[in-house]
């Protein structure tokens, strides 16, 4: 018998807005909640006609507040709905900080499991688009590193419905990062129907012998850039997809750096404290004997992200991720 | 039923003064002040109500002596508030929702949490739980984070079309972070059934109300919600039972939040490990025995015939001996669990955690 | 005078309705509407007041359209704000402080920053920085957080015994954020030299203001402070300057802070990157031009012979050539320096900045 | 000629006092504020007495309020004053985290250094008093990660001394961390005169030429224990105190692992996106030649601290240390 999947090339954003859509449908406790996100969509229109098509119950305009849409959402998870909760962008999250570190992830542990907090958190990230300060920033690093909340960043149109779907699903609170920088100019195939990516597994989406390439979300483009200059430079590069932050794929790592001996990962947070050094751990711990080269790492410096005109400069570039493929081959 | 708002002159040219007035069922004497709620008042209700203040008084001071004797790790007294606690809990409907604080052990206990909360000054997790199916949350430490977690529960209750209505607890010093102002304009937004409901008892550790805001009361605070408002005297049980009640049926009914200024006192320490002589005088706040829930209740049912010394007596004595025997339960607990460090951070452990698990346990062993 | 101040009867049992009339001296159509004022009104401040509406108007005109050839980058208009931030600017001594945010750019030139403000919209950081010795802070991207910086900024003012004020703008969205509630609840508490002035424009990108708040007001938030609040007309220049006027030497009196809530209108889009027209009908948007603040001291003026219809042009034209002068300005500035990046995070660079920086260099210069 | 400094055996937290009495005294400019500072001295007393001898002006109370505390303290701080801002516990920094990322951290680079915000932020941290939840937390890598601050955490009384008058000092803000653990535990000599400890240096604290052992703040104490048994079986360890947790004493670091060629990093946060994977990255881009073993890192587990019944099997032991010290000897 012969099963056709039926799917459309969709952008990065519609992709999400795919998602939300399949999961309204699916599961009537699902609502979306947010500044903008009702009856215009989202600053991005990544909920655009959500709230026409399932009604102003399900999708809602928040005051602008995020403490307290955090806070609320949280209520609301506990009592039984299915909330996602846009964050217009990641760099204003920090208020709801305090929600997210002291309700969202411990409810479960201070009340063994009697009530928790199956939320999902949308936040759209990154640099290169020309906007103004704080709405560049990437700031996974302060969600990893303290416990009871995942954190997923798709690269794909496939992935992001996938993990979306797989998000909404996850009996846990998620940090859904959304690389704005992809949001239009990504395009994939998409199928219709309802699919999950799972949480806590990367892709492999090139092989190679050479070096291990590492990133995450807009950085792939910037990476399978790199990685293809390379290869005509005849260094073949096994590069890897993380798409989930917390927890990592650790057997994908250790499997690709023990095969490679040498690793370039990218990513445009700040250096210090920057997930790069999380996989430096998880290499150190699995790989250790295998390693040819000190790994290097193309991240953005330990300085804000510039005022636009200068923006150019923070993100990591091909051209940046290529000299570090160099470096580590010519060590 | 006499208008319950007064406006009094302006201060000052821009500024307008609000006037709440103190609701006050039965006064400091023990004598019924307000008749509209006479009818509703019965030997009962004021026995119910007596029974569980003296229980919960009894259990905050032997809480207290367990923390004396070592047998209790640092514990936040509620003494002089088991009015504003036990009266808000006992106008709940069991399906309701409670978000409490630390030091609102008598009112979740008197909504069906069992005298175990306890043990979590003891660091034991275990007293955050409620029985089965009993909407109590674990308490809120982070000072005001609870209240928009109430208007997000309430929020849900809504959606639902379900009759649940929501409590949250919290003290004049939580007045000043943002979470209050956030939760408390969701819930006005959306017009979300809850009660927020504050005990307003003069202090947050050493800061008297004075310093911790610029207004003098704590129920204005609804004028910029337009909310309802409801200042009341949190020593008396039935302004605090009819008012809260009454606010939770408002909620029910599609009216919306409600905030709730009970004024209290608390007589003693912030915690055990705090001394307030530092900071206040304890002979002052001695003489607030005077207005004490306890002995006005004691008043107001010796002034009706609902009981005598010895019926008072007969209570003081079961209270004393259902709180020694849940002391000794507590006392017998079985040793925490390693394992509860680990299996309830997410449903399923990460890798990372059930490595940190499987190298810990292994090095325990190692170390025997 | 007669009094600001009238309590209307309560709406609900609960529930105290508190009125705020609305302060206005010149109506829509010119015309002076509140006497008191009138000796303090001549042609020179007329004057003064048309000629810098007139130049901020030019400017987020001339902003929009060099956006739209893509010579700017996404900007948020202020047209139909105008009255309101260039009154309260001129309010203004000196030494005072300025906390705007990013739609204030009309508050923040009048009170002497460049036009070279605009150059922020095309990511120069240049654009943030004031004439030296002028205190006026880089606009606040993140809603609400400047409002308790202004407070501790005027409780610095209150401590150096210096006449210092402080005015700190903010939008009716920004009311929600809990630091809107954390700055005002600081400054009342230490009665600190700072005036709250909000600008109520109907809008938060795509949320109306009756879904922000509960409260059919802004101003009747200062109640929970117990402060001064101001209600007024926010497209009359003049109730704007001589309200934050007053409130200004309240505050540099001791009399401590105070919210004005200063009722104005957006004609255009949040930013150049929004579509109102999915939100909200333009049409009657436009509508309200009939309240214009820059006509209406047009009809002001005419009717007090304080000008003509030459001397309008000629202040037109004036702007409109000062306006060009510093668009060339602009866009002959020097290209950014990447050093810029790296040198302002601290006083002297760490190590781990200098090596970034070192790097980074190195490559740029390698991949020539 | 012979100048004779005078000093006195202080406890941990009396240090911490005397340094800020030091600079209540040395620069008018400073003002003290917190949650009950005041006239209660601190829920610690590490202002006991201030307010008493400075006055209200300048030792004061704020409201319950830890956004308006620091929002207030950085406006302070731009209009000339030398703020000290208590925050209660290290856990309750969170609903100050957006002031803090948005203003104390950005106001210089977005204003091209016109407007500075000289800060100190003082927090105690940690396990191990049997506190409520919350009331343990080590967040120093939230504040290592983002660009702006600068973290310190003195382990014994003359550095909590020194580093809070070099933090006083310093023209950015300086987020200084106290063991809580060590306020009574620890004394030491302390000079009564004015002085600072240098931020962003550490300190090599016992000299050893076979591992690194490296950690801070009230972790110090339980690594010398363990290097001190390790020395009964022969193991000489080379054991750092950073004191400064950004900037990283790289020098200090790569100089001991180059001699050792071993390292076990100490500290209480949780393993993931922990400061010991920071330390980790120097020793890859410094050290990569000269490492023997793995580094071994002895953290707190990836959840939350757990409530303090539990507590100790949280928290790193000298057992847990040694057994870390073993195995990179035997690797
Ligand atoms: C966010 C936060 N900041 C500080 C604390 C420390 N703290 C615990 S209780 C308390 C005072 C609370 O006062 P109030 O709200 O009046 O409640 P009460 O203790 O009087 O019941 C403080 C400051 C905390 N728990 N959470
Ligand atoms: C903390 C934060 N959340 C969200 C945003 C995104 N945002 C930018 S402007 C805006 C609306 C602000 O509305 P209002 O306060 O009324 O000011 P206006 O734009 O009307 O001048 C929002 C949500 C932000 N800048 N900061
Ligand atoms: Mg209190
Ligand atoms: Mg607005």
């Amino acid at each position: 018998m012969l099963t056709t999947v039926k799917s459309r090339q969709l952008t990065f954003i519609q992709a999400i807005t795919d998602g939300m859509r399949t999961m309204l449908k699916e599961r009537k406790e699902v609502v979306i909640l947010g500044e903008d996100v009702g009856r215009n969509g989202g600053v991005f229109r990544a909920t655009d006609g959500l709230q026409e098509e399932f009604g102003e119950k399900r999708v809602f305009d928040t005051p602008l507040s995020e403490s307290g849409l955090m806070g609320a959402s949280i209520g609301m998870a506990l009592n039984g709905l299915l909330p996602i909760a846009e964050i217009q962008f990641l760099g204003f999250i920090y208020p709801a900080y305090e929600q997210i570190m002291t309700h969202a992830t411990r409810m479960r542990y201070r009340s063994k499991g009697v009530f928790t907090v199956p939320l999902v958190i949308r936040a759209p990230y990154g640099a290169g688009v020309r906007a103004p300060e704080i709405h560049s920033d990437s700031a996974e690093a302060l969600f990893t590193h303290m416990p009871g909340i995942k954190v997923v960043c798709p690269s794909t149109p496939y992935d992001a419905k996938g993990l979306l779907i797989a998000a909404v699903e996850d009996p846990d609170p998620v940090l859904f990062l959304e690389p704005l920088h992809s949001y239009r100019s990504i395009r994939g195939d998409v199928p219709e129907e309802k699919y999950t990516v799972e949480i806590g597994k990367g892709q492999r989406v090139q092989e190679g012998e050479d070096v291990t390439l590492i990133a995450w979300g807009a950085m792939m483009p910037v990476v399978l850039k790199a990685a293809a200059e390379a290869a005509k430079a005849g260094i073949a590069c096994d590069v890897i997809d993380l798409r989930t932050l917390y927890p990592l794929d650790k057997d994908i790592i250790a499997e690709s750096v023990q095969k490679t001996g040498r690793c370039v990962i990218v990513h445009e947070a700040h250096a210090t404290g920057g997930l790069s050094n999380d996989i430096l751990s998880i290499i150190n711990d699995t790989s250790f004997l295998y390693m040819r080269a000190p790994i290097e790492r193309v991240t953005g410096a330990d300085v804000h992200v510039p005022f636009w005109a200068l923006e150019e400069h923070y993100l990591p570039t091909p051209s940046r991720v290529k000299a570090a493929i160099r470096k580590v081959v010519h060590f | 039923m006499a208008a319950k708002v007064i406006s009094t002159p302006l201060l000052s040219e821009h500024k307008i003064n609000v006037h709440f007035p103190v609701q006050q069922v039965v006064n400091h004497q023990g004598q019924l002040v307000d008749p509209v709620y006479e009818s509703a008042i019965n030997e009962e209700l004021a026995q119910t109500f007596y029974r569980q203040l003296v229980r919960m008084r009894t259990l905050d001071r032997k809480a207290k002596s367990l923390q004396r004797q070592g047998r209790l790790g640092t514990y936040p007294p509620f003494e002089g508030q088991e009015a504003a606690q036990v009266g808000s809990a006992l106008a709940l409907e069991a399906d309701d929702w409670m978000f409490p604080t630390y030091r609102d052990h008598a009112a979740s206990i008197t909504f069906g949490k069992s005298y175990g909360i306890l043990s979590s000054w003891n660091g034991r997790v275990e007293g955050n739980l409620p029985p089965a199916g009993k909407k109590i949350l674990p308490p809120s430490v982070p000072i005001a984070t609870q209240l928009p977690l109430a208007a997000g529960a309430a929020m849900a209750a809504k959606f639902k079309g379900s009759s649940e209505a929501v409590i949250a607890y919290f003290g004049d010093g939580a007045t000043s972070e943002g979470d209050f102002h956030e939760g408390l304009n969701f819930a006005s937004v959306y017009q979300a059934p809850v009660v927020f409901f504050n005990q307003n008892n003069g202090y947050a550790i050493s800061l008297p109300i004075h310093k911790q805001m610029n207004s003098e009361t704590i129920v204005q605070k609804a004028v910029a919600y337009d909310i309802p408002g409801v200042r009341l005297d949190g020593n008396d049980i039935f302004a605090v039972y009819f008012q809260t009640k009454k606010a939770l049926e408002r909620a029910r009914n599609g009216g919306g939040p409600t905030l709730i200024e009970a004024i209290t006192w608390r007589y003693g320490a912030h915690t055990t490990a705090d001394d307030p002589s530092k900071y206040r005088d304890q002979q002052e706040s001695e003489e607030r025995r005077e207005y004490d829930p306890v002995t006005r209740l004691e008043h107001f049912i010796k002034r009706n015939g609902y009981g005598d010394d010895a019926w008072m007596d007969s209570v003081q004595i079961e209270a004393s001996e259902e709180i020694e025997e849940a002391v000794k339960e507590m006392e017998s607990m079985p040793p925490p669990d390693i394992n509860d460090m680990y299996d309830f951070i997410f449903a399923a452990p990460t890798w990372t955690i059930a490595e940190h698990k499987q190298q810990y346990l292994k090095h325990l062993q190692e170390e025997e």
